[in-house]
């Protein structure tokens, strides 16, 4: 059950080019919530528009949570604003969340995708659960550099300004020749393109794939209908109820690779 | 205060919340005070389950926001075996919306929900969806079609029987008075306006199925409009929608004439805007003195 | 890059300005560069001048504003002396745009307006105007009347003719058609959408004639659709309009189907929008490989 | 002719409850202004509204012109947030402005209605015309008190906290009983029941008298048509274009006291 939290803004830092993250104190949120979920937030009191706006929280620390975003429009304008103490209106935890991890996870995370990757990451670690962890982005300056990551953690840039020149397909390539397949499962989020390049390496190379997806969302909560993924056809042909649309918010974000028909949305 | 009847059926209030904003009731638990509303109405159910159009299937736009779900809903049987019970349960009055394709549809579908163990109080009749070929569009915009299916159901049905209008046409009253003449108990005005929006990076439409509904504070004007414009030649009892987002809206669409109101787009943002509105109301009462809100009605000062 | 056709008339670009908020383009001396416009439309003339409705004339909703201004003018007459010399210096195209309450009216002003002395290029018939009891909407809600004063007018012109829908009907396309049958080098949309607002405060409506006309970006999702739907249908071009603030938004309704544009409402805002979108576009264009704009027109891939 | 000017703001301060002072640099719109003229304010870059917000201007100093505002709605909200050096766009000078003063002026401002008042009082002032000028206000915090003003000053309040107990007509009466009234002429700027009280007085007691109005604007340029006001019935009984309601951005906003049907718009 998810629920509503007047939180607080702690702290806010420019982590790269044009992205932030923002901690909230939301002691209830915060308690609950696990890597893979998000929360829907009220950019501010005035808020002219008629939707919230979704968030992959990024991680925990006690009472508070974070986010990472980048500034696209007016909502991330506005959180981009935030001054420390103002009040945020969230929502949450909302959606499924990263689990089984009984083989070895790689981690994929591009652009602010990467938010809900280092929960994911902070969550395995203190699992003392062994991962790789990749993390892409089109160039260095995109990169949060100065984030303090342990090994078996591949940097990818598009322009090869830093880290792994190329993608993270690549750079999975690269670790999985070190690696039993069918022992490795992949956690990914990031770009569209990105994810549906992962989504098609996973399945010729028939390795288990968790992905997170993005559309737009008006209620977050399984209510308006129009945050719908499309599933890969199923055996059973009876078209019905939610059995070839899914919606991302309730029934994801997270899909199994095999099962979304594109992660364009 | 808050306190109105819509034929014999008592309301806390005259606020509820619209079909498709607000699911069945559970969906929003722990979020919103459901049993403190006046009433619900489910989102639409039809005959069939429906999967609902080919995605993307909602936009924002400039106060508002298009949507073309296209009534995905768990169909009839579904609902009274699975919706049903917990609706069951509240303390708020439940309204079911009914949607459907044809005559057929729609009277089957009634007829399995005066059947089913509900403790529904009426029923909202949607006629009025732009968003799937066979949406109910050719009732709302036919006096005829509108008050045929409107006799029919009255036969069917000794519940509260409310007809949802279309604004998506060149003379609503007409209409309205179709189903006034069909027997309904009232009408519910308006559903969402044809509108579209296209993405200019991709050079494509924004919902997959050209046209949605718009729906928000954008449309609030039109939909006041069309509300008192029903209560200028209707007898029968009006609920009033579109783009509420705040107890002063509320209080525009009952100078306007309408009885009661449903709040849809908002509850998006806030799930439990019914119950803060209705805070609102009960202190503007009694600071301006009056007993029942609805003593406002229709009362414009010239 | 931006240069379009309408007829036999070559506009520098298809923005031009909106009827009723824009003057008679002396208005915003200092304020816009008038000249670098496509073509501005004029404000309604009538046969006679009108005072207007009484005031309260105009109020501010989500996203839009309500008017009922009442085709305040300063009639055929005064206008062919007072407006038409200072339209007659302009350099860009001039569209004079005529409003009646009958067809005696429409047709004398029009006669009146061929025979003075103006440089226009064309007419834009008013018949959606919501704000007077005679707007023309008796008009502007007929397929024959729309087709007989089309047909009247055209016999009396051969410059431009383009008639102004409202999208205040159940379907538009039927008075689109009707106005292509009637002769029209072009249909525009959309006029304003009828509303209405509320002052809770005096419990009064906020507008003397209780309805308006809804414009800006609030109406743009039903502009788009009015658009898209009339391009489906005609083989005229069609000026679109409704809600348009950015060069964004003009790229949406020629994306749509436009062949033209108007700036309504944002004027008010930025009354040299007109120039700045353009010159938006002119980049747009060279970005993205474009000879002419309209190579767009209608191009909404699936 | 007006002009579009994007201005900077200079400075912000509060002058009285929920009232504040707001100076811009805007050197040409400066230049022209005089007092009584306003100007149409786009409160901010992404202003979400469809019209601008008038202001009367309250003064000029160089190259500065200031105003002064009640915080009601979104718009003065947002002109209450200017931070030093924030753009404004603002169109001026707009509308006519007080003139004549050939016979004693009685200057009289109530509420945020005092700002075009201040403006006249100083260009009367450094014309050396002698004048009497009356500001009034619910209470005592409503006034500007702080302001540094020469004899022939009286405050009212209606509350009796400050100054005289009592309306600006009760303190004109005061000062009227000593003049010729053929020989003064009121200027009056503030809210609707103050501006109908001072136009039955004048009209009663048959003193010359102007008033400036306000009114809900679109455009502020005479295009819309939106802000009219309505004359009283003129002899000659043409009713046609203008003659019968006025544009208040145009026309006015300072009209003649017996010109005016009413002042409430
Ligand atoms: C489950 C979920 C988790 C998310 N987590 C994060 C996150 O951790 N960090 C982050 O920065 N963003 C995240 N997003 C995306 C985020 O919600 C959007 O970036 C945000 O809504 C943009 O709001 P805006 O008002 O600033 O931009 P808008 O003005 O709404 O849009 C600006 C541009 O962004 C595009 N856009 C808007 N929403 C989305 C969307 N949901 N997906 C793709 N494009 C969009 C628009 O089409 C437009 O081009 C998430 C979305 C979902 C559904
Ligand atoms: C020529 C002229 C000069 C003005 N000079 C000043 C001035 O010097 N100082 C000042 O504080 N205000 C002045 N005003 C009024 C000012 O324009 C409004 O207060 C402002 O537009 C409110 O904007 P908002 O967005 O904050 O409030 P909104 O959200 O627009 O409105 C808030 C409330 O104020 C009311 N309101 C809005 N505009 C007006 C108006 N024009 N007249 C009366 N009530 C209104 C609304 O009905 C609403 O109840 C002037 C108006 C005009 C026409
Ligand atoms: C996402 C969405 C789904 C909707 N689904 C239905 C529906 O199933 N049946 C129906 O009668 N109306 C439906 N509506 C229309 C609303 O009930 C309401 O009439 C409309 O949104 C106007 O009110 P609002 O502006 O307050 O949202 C839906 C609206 C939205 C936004
Ligand atoms: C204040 C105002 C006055 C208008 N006057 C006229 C008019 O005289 N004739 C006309 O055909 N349309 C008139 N219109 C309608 C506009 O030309 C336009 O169709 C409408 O506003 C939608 O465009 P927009 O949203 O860009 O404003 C007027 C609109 C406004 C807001
Ligand atoms: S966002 Fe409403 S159902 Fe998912
Ligand atoms: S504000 Fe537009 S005419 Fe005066």
């Amino acid at each position: 059950m998810s629920l509503r939290e007047i939180s607080r803004v702690t702290g806010s830092r420019k982590i790269a080019e044009n992205t932030f993250e923002s901690t909230l104190h939301a002691p209830q949120i915060a308690s609950l919530v696990k890597a893979g979920q998000f929360i829907n937030i009220l950019p501010s009191g005035d808020w002219p528009k008629v939707m919230r706006r979704p968030m992959s929280v990024s991680g925990t620390e006690g009472d508070n949570l974070s986010i990472i975003y980048k500034v696209v429009g007016t909502g991330t304008e506005q959180m981009y604003s935030w001054a420390e103490g103002d009040e945020v209106d969230i929502i949450g935890p909302l959606g499924n969340y990263w689990a089984d991890f009984s083989k070895t996870p790689i981690i994929i995370g591009g652009g602010v995708g990467i938010a809900p990757i280092f929960f994911l990451h902070n969550t395995l670690q203190s699992n003392n659960i062994e991962h790789y962890m990749i993390m892409g982005s089109r160039t260095a300056n995109e990169h949060f550099l100065e984030h303090d990551l342990p090994a078996k953690v591949l940097m990818t840039t598009d322009d090869g300004t830093y880290g792994i020149h190329g993608n993270v397909v690549a750079a999975v390539d690269t670790i999985a020749e070190n690696l039993d397949l069918s022992d490795t499962k992949l956690f990914v989020c990031g770009p569209a393109p990105m994810m549906e390049a992962m989504k098609d390496y996973a399945l010729a190379k028939n390795i288990e794939c968790d992905i997170a997806l993005e559309t737009v969302m008006a209620c977050g909560i399984g209510i308006c209908q129009g945050c719908s993924m499309e599933y890969v056809p199923k055996e059973s042909k009876e078209s019905s109820y939610r059995e070839k649309y899914g919606l991302v918010c309730m029934d994801g974000p997270i899909f199994k690779a095999k099962e979304i028909k594109t992660c364009y949305l | 205060m808050l306190k109105v009847k819509l034929g014999d059926i008592t309301f806390a209030s005259p606020i509820t919340v619209a079909s498709g904003t607000y699911g069945y009731g559970n969906e929003v638990e722990g979020l919103a005070e459901v049993n403190r509303l006046g009433g619900i109405v489910t989102k639409s159910v039809t005959r069939h389950p429906r999967e609902g159009n080919p995605l993307p299937r909602i936009t924002e736009t400039p106060s508002g926001m298009l949507n073309s779900i296209g009534l995905a809903n768990v169909g009839v049987e579904m609902y009274c075996k699975e919706k049903l019970p917990f609706l069951n349960e509240l303390k708020t009055q439940v309204i079911v919306n009914i949607a459907g394709s044809s005559m057929g549809d729609y009277l089957e579908t009634m007829d399995m929900l005066e059947e089913a163990d509900g403790n529904h109080i009426g029923y909202e009749i949607n006629i009025s969806c732009p968003n799937v070929k066979e949406g109910g569009m050719e009732f709302g915009v036919s006096c005829e079609m509108t008050e045929k299916l409107t006799k029919e159901m009255r036969r069917r049905t000794s519940k509260l029987l409310i007809m949802k209008l279309s604004p998506n046409v060149t003379s609503i009253t007409e209409i309205g008075l179709a189903a006034q003449d069909g027997g309904a108990d009232a009408v519910s005005a308006i559903n969402t306006v044809v509108g579209m929006g296209i993405d200019v990076e991709k050079r494509c439409v924004k919902l997959h199925t050209v046209f949605g509904g718009l729906s928000g504070p954008a449309i609030k004007p039109i939909a006041l409009a069309n509300v008192h414009k029903l209560y200028k030649v209707l007898s029968i009892p009006i609920m009033g929608l579109g783009g509420i987002a705040s107890a002063e809206d509320v209080l525009e669409f009952i100078l306007a004439g309408a009885h009661m109101v449903q709040i849809g787009t908002t509850n998006y943002i806030n799930p439990n805007i019914g119950v803060d509105i209705l805070q609102e109301l009960e202190a503007y009462c009694t600071e301006n003195g009056l007993k029942n809100i609805l003593e406002l009605k229709g009362q414009l000062n010239s």
